[in-house]
């Protein structure tokens, strides 16, 4: 069992991964401030999405690590998903 | 019996210790749906009286700490302790100031008698307590894991001070800030739900 | 309780009866058929008789047979549950509309016609829909005889239904747990032919017909016995839930009105405020919580009969 | 003590560290130590369970008031359910044999995290102490039953934060378990055991503690949430604060339903064993018997509605829920066939652990048949919440995983305390056991279809025949329970000394000495075979 080699992340990367983190934070303000009805949570939402997904994969390392660990996050994350998912089918129908 | 060291395990055993956190907030996320489903007006309505600008400020404010960890574990590993140091010390910063934006929003609303169980929130309709509810009850415990938090990486900075952590044994530091990120991780999800959904 | 002749007692009978039935026959079948393989086995290859094992690893094509042939068997389970479930979902539009109000510890059923009563009264043949209200914490309507349950939830209405169709009197329970007198919150549920049913039904004048106006408090009596008060408040003296009535009117008692003891006489404000706000005085030595407010529930008129009924019993 | 050992090293038993006599226990990081004191733990709070239990059979032995008042019965089937569950079962085989064995089985010297390990036992006695502060201080024990069902918790005047709490942090007790065994799977098995040369009581252990994981911080939010209801007045779950009492138990049963899961699988794991090595042939299908465990973690997920089909979810909820239960019982039928076939062609020795894995399959069999009769919509509407649950589910908590327990001490006995038993003992406890356990659970089931609820605390005339029957099944469990415990106690004191592979098994554990020393191998073993390789006999 050896130990998982590690990669050094510049330091040029995680700024330009914070540069755009904060540019689309300023988006979803924006975009949210515009009143576009039941869209407005999807976008709030998707851009969420991928703040976070950015988030893991550089931040996080899951790109650099053992795939390991990204199946274990992404599985975590389907797992809410079903959770929420067949939570509303109670709710939807009712 | 002597102990080996694994760090690859502390890793693995630090991403679990993340699922289960991610799975405590999913339980809360799916509290939230459920009662913005059932309450969409009140829910709307409630959101306009957060302050927009505290925030973004308060997001800005954790994604630059983030930043400063993950760079910090960088700076280990290319053997520039002081800078390490400087980004931790950055981060600890950051993260205190988001406390103190915290306490000063939650005092506001305090002051305004909007809390859960106060007369003005009785009076008011059930949605509206329930997004409060929710409000506090998510981002008090957002707060708290923030505390936990730099309480983690306060421990990191007093080990790199002492020459504990390097850049050959640096599975902690690694660790406290996989953990600050996933701080990080909720947050960007708490600020559209209760802040900008309106 | 169960009947073993002829007509079933509600129209969700048979359809339990098939659903149950289908699972527990296979059951039985599967039960008996692998134990006795089992013990077969176990008896055939005991090591005194069969000193060396076999290797087997194991093998494919089984695994795949018993795993296509129980989920067949199960998606055909899962069928003659939900044919029989379904009709139970989609109650039809005719039938008599019968409010039902769970409390802690009894239910009360309001007409449409407003007629209050302590049973559950329904015609046969008809079909009958239950609102189902709560003001307290969750209950729930189990008629075993009729094969039907539902929980009442507060703060929301629901609807329950069913055909009576063999004349009796069956039982109903709470079957959601609801504190302390869980196991003594039932009623009697009467199915009556139709005819006897309109008369019942159309006497409104009933409370007062079956009360014997001459005897002092028999109607506050009857009204109390409908609102279900003494599964909380004995008329013995013995202590319940609740301070007894016994030798209650004109007593002088020890309350906790926000925090702090106040002696105070019960006289007619008092009990007034007893039944419409319960929880605001308290008797020493008794919980806060457990009664709900009668407001809109027991007229004044009504509170007034009730103390005429208290009256008679001083010590 | 015995000097004459045969191993150059002491056993984890005998071994004198920094600390001595109870120190010596409770400060140790060894995970045979940290599984004995689970053992012993989850013992007492069994007996103590199980006492409640056998009060409250008293006091449904006729109807109106026997022994006890209702607010009594009331707080006594609330801890009965608050310990037994949180406390005995769910912590039951993972950490007692699973600690004990798991690094063992898989070739290693302990856990990946001792220390954690020994703080995850500090855990679970904190949450204990929380559940006894909640029966002492303030307004009464708790009457809500295990399920703290809104909005009753709210309203009810007993002492709910301690109990609520106690749970809370006896789940955080779990997860620290669970996690400590998937990394220990992961990083520390011997060289050459890859994934499908675990033996099977490891993987299920691996399914079981994804659950712990991944289930148990749902229910340890609500709870939470449970608490800020009752201090700050929140309003979750509060329906005159606009809350959804439903949601409750949609929270609550996201988590306890994969957690009959966690009680069941390691159980399974422990049959999976047993019945290879009394067959001295391999398990029948050893793939599909690890996708069948996968499985069953995977969906026991989502059929957490079954729980709820009469408190008024949606309609296509229920037929939803419905279906995914049927299908979450055909891993479980796969086990059973896989376990018949071992069977077949065996040269099976009649052993009592083979005893109880046989009683195992048959209580397992009727509480998974039964299990289908309350999936079906139509028939749960009517059995629901009655005394058919009460007795289905305690064939398969109580009955499988307390048969597979038993099954697992007398299995794993000698090697944890290098003694034998008294064999006639043993069969005439578990003869008594099975038969109280048919005769207390079963007349419930009649019981429950002809429509007795459960959580009653009196009863009418109709429902007093089985109740009789069911009460003295209990006292004859009693009775069988105490044979069992008292010979195992004995035995680990006086018994004849156990050599190290008794009954011929193929598992690494067999291979170290009983009780096995400290550091479990001298030399760590490399594996080149399966783990049930009889072929060479």
């Amino acid at each position: 069992m050896e130990n998982e080699k590690h990669h050094i992340v510049s330091y040029s990367t995680y700024l330009l991964i914070l540069a755009l983190l904060l540019v689309l934070t300023v988006v979803s303000v924006a975009v949210t401030q515009i009143n576009l009805g039941t869209l407005t949570v999807t976008i709030a939402l998707f851009i969420a999405g991928i703040k976070s997904a950015l988030v893991l994969a550089i931040f996080m390392h899951l790109k650099f690590d053992n795939k390991m660990y990204a199946f274990m996050a992404i599985g975590v994350v389907l797992l809410i998903g079903i959770m929420i998912f067949i939570t509303f089918l109670d709710y939807l129908y009712r | 019996m002597e102990t080996h060291r694994d760090d690859t395990a502390s890793k693995i055993g630090m991403w679990l210790f993340l699922l289960t956190e991610m799975l405590l907030f999913g339980g809360l996320f799916i509290v939230y749906s459920i009662y913005r489903y059932k309450n969409q007006e009140a829910f709307h309505q409630a959101a306009h009286e957060l302050d927009v600008v505290v925030g973004t400020v308060n997001t800005a404010i954790l994604l630059i700490s983030s930043a400063t960890v993950a760079m910090s574990i960088s700076a280990i590993q290319l053997k520039n302790k002081k800078f390490a140091l400087f980004l931790l010390g950055t981060t600890i910063v950051l993260g205190l100031v988001f406390l103190v934006n915290k306490y000063f929003e939650w005092g506001i609303k305090i002051q305004h008698h909007i809390y859960p169980g106060s007369e003005v929130m009785a009076q008011r309709g059930q949605g509206d307590i329930l997004f409060f509810g929710l409000y506090y009850f998510m981002t008090g415990l957002h707060a708290l894991h923030i505390i936990i938090g730099l309480v983690f990486i306060a421990v990191v900075f007093a080990r790199i001070w002492n020459d504990k952590i390097s850049h050959d044994n640096f599975a902690l530091h690694e660790n406290a800030g996989l953990y600050w990120h996933l701080v990080d991780l909720i947050w960007i999800f708490l600020f559209p739900l209760f802040y900008l959904i309106t | 309780m169960y009947s073993t002749t002829g007509i079933e007692a509600s129209n969700f009978v048979s359809s339990f009866d098939t659903a149950f039935f289908s699972v527990i026959g296979i059951s039985i079948l599967l039960l008996v058929g692998i134990t006795v393989l089992m013990l077969y086995f176990v008896f055939k290859y005991n090591r005194k008789k069969n000193k060396v094992a076999e290797h087997i690893e194991g093998n494919t094509k089984l695994e795949i047979i018993w795993t296509i042939i129980p989920t067949l068997l199960a998606l055909g389970m899962f069928y003659f549950g939900w044919a029989g479930w379904h009709p139970m979902k989609n109650p039809p539009k005719d039938g008599i509309t019968i409010t039902t109000i769970a409390r802690m510890w009894n239910f009360s059923y309001l007409y449409e016609n407003g007629k209050q009563s302590a049973e559950l009264v329904v015609p046969v043949g008809m079909p009958v829909k239950l609102k189902l209200i709560s003001v307290d914490v969750l209950h729930s309507v189990f008629i075993p005889a009729f094969r039907v349950k539902e929980d009442i939830i507060p703060g929301r209405e629901k609807i329950m239904w069913f055909i009576p169709q063999k004349a009796g009197v069956y039982d109903l329970y709470c079957a959601e747990y609801c504190g302390l007198q869980h196991s003594y919150m039932s009623s009697d549920l009467r199915a009556i032919p139709q005819e006897e049913f309109d008369k019942w039904y159309t006497d409104t004048t009933a409370l007062a017909s079956t009360v014997d106006e001459s005897v002092p408090g028999a109607a506050g009596f009857v009204i109390m016995k409908t609102q279900g008060c003494n599964a909380c408040h004995s008329s013995d003296g013995s202590k319940i839930i609740g301070p007894s009535y016994l030798g209650l009117w004109g007593k002088q008692h020890i309350v906790v009105r926000d925090g702090q003891d106040v002696l105070v006489t019960v006289d007619s404000a008092y009990i007034r405020k007893s039944i419409y706000e319960p929880n605001a005085e308290i008797v020493k030595g008794y919980q806060k919580g457990l009664m709900q407010s009668y407001d809109k529930v027991i007229s004044e008129d009504d509170i007034s009969k009730i103390i005429d009924y208290l009256k008679t019993l001083e010590e | 003590m015995s000097s004459h050992s045969s191993s150059p090293e002491p056993s984890y038993i005998e071994y004198q560290g920094k600390y001595k006599g109870i120190f010596a226990w409770i400060l140790s990081t060894d995970h045979k130590r940290i599984g004995m004191l689970y053992l012993y733990s989850i013992m007492t709070f069994f007996i103590i369970g199980a006492v409640l239990g056998l009060l409250m059979k008293f006091e449904l032995i006729a109807p109106g008031k026997t022994v006890m008042e209702p607010q009594t019965y009331n707080a006594f089937f609330t801890l009965h359910g608050i310990l037994m569950i949180f406390a005995v079962v769910i912590p039951g085989l993972p950490a007692v044999f699973g600690n004990f064995l798991l690094p063992i089985m898989i070739g290693a010297k302990d856990v990946a995290f001792p220390r954690l390990n020994l703080f995850s036992w500090y855990v679970y006695v904190l949450g204990i102490i929380l559940v006894v502060i909640s029966q002492f201080a303030g307004e009464g024990p708790p009457d809500t039953g295990w399920t703290f069902y809104a909005p009753y918790s709210f309203r009810t005047a007993g002492n709910m934060l301690p109990a609520v709490l106690g749970a809370f942090v006896l789940g955080f007790s779990s997860i620290l378990t669970g996690l400590n065994f998937i990394v220990t799977m992961h990083r520390m098995r011997a060289p050459g055991m890859g994934w499908f040369k675990m033996p099977l009581f490891p993987w299920t252990l691996y399914g079981t503690a994804w659950i712990q994981l991944l289930a148990t911080p749902v229910v340890g939010v609500t709870l939470l949430m449970v608490v800020a209801e009752r201090t700050l007045n929140i309003g979750f779950f509060d329906p005159s604060l606009g809350g959804d009492p439903i949601l409750y138990q949609h929270l609550f049963w996201i988590y306890s339903h994969p957690a009959v899961y966690i009680m069941i699988l390691p159980a399974m794991g422990a049959i999976s064993e047993i019945i290879p090595t009394f067959s001295r042939k391999s398990i029948f299908g050893y793939k599909f018997m690890v996708a069948s465990t996968l499985a069953i973690a995977f969906v026991g997920y989502f059929v957490w509605g079954h729980h709820m089909f009469t408190s008024g979810m949606s309609g296509t909820a229920l037929y939803t829920f419905s279906i995914l239960t049927f299908l979450v019982a055909i891993p479980s039928a796969i086990k059973v066939f896989n376990w018949i076939s071992t069977m077949h062609k065996g040269s099976i020795d009649m052993q009592t652990p083979f005893y109880w894995a046989m009683a195992f399959i048959f209580v397992f069999m009727v509480g998974g048949f039964t299990g289908l009769v309350l999936g079906s919509l139509a028939a749960n509407v009517h059995l629901h919440n009655t005394h058919f649950v009460v007795a289905h589910f305690h064939f398969i908590v109580f009955g499988g995983t307390g048969f597979a327990f038993f099954a697992a001490m007398h299995y794993w006995f000698p090697k944890i305390y290098g003694r034998m038993y008294d064999t006639r003992w043993a069969n005439t406890g578990l003869i008594l056991f099975f038969i109280g356990f048919i005769t207390l659970y079963m007349p419930m089931f009649y019981l429950g279809y002809m429509g007795m609820p459960r959580r009653y605390y009196d009863y009418d005339e109709v429902f007093h025949g089985g109740n009789i029957i069911s009460s003295m099944g209990a006292w004859v469990l009693i009775a069988g329970v105490a044979v069992i415990i008292i010979n195992l106690f004995r035995s680990a004191k006086h018994g004849p000394k156990a050599v190290a592979d008794p009954w011929g098994g193929k598992t690494l554990e067999w291979t170290v000495p009983s009780p096995p020393p400290v550091e479990n191998f001298e030399e760590i073993p490399t594996v080149t075979k399966g783990p049930y390789d009889y072929s060479q006999d």
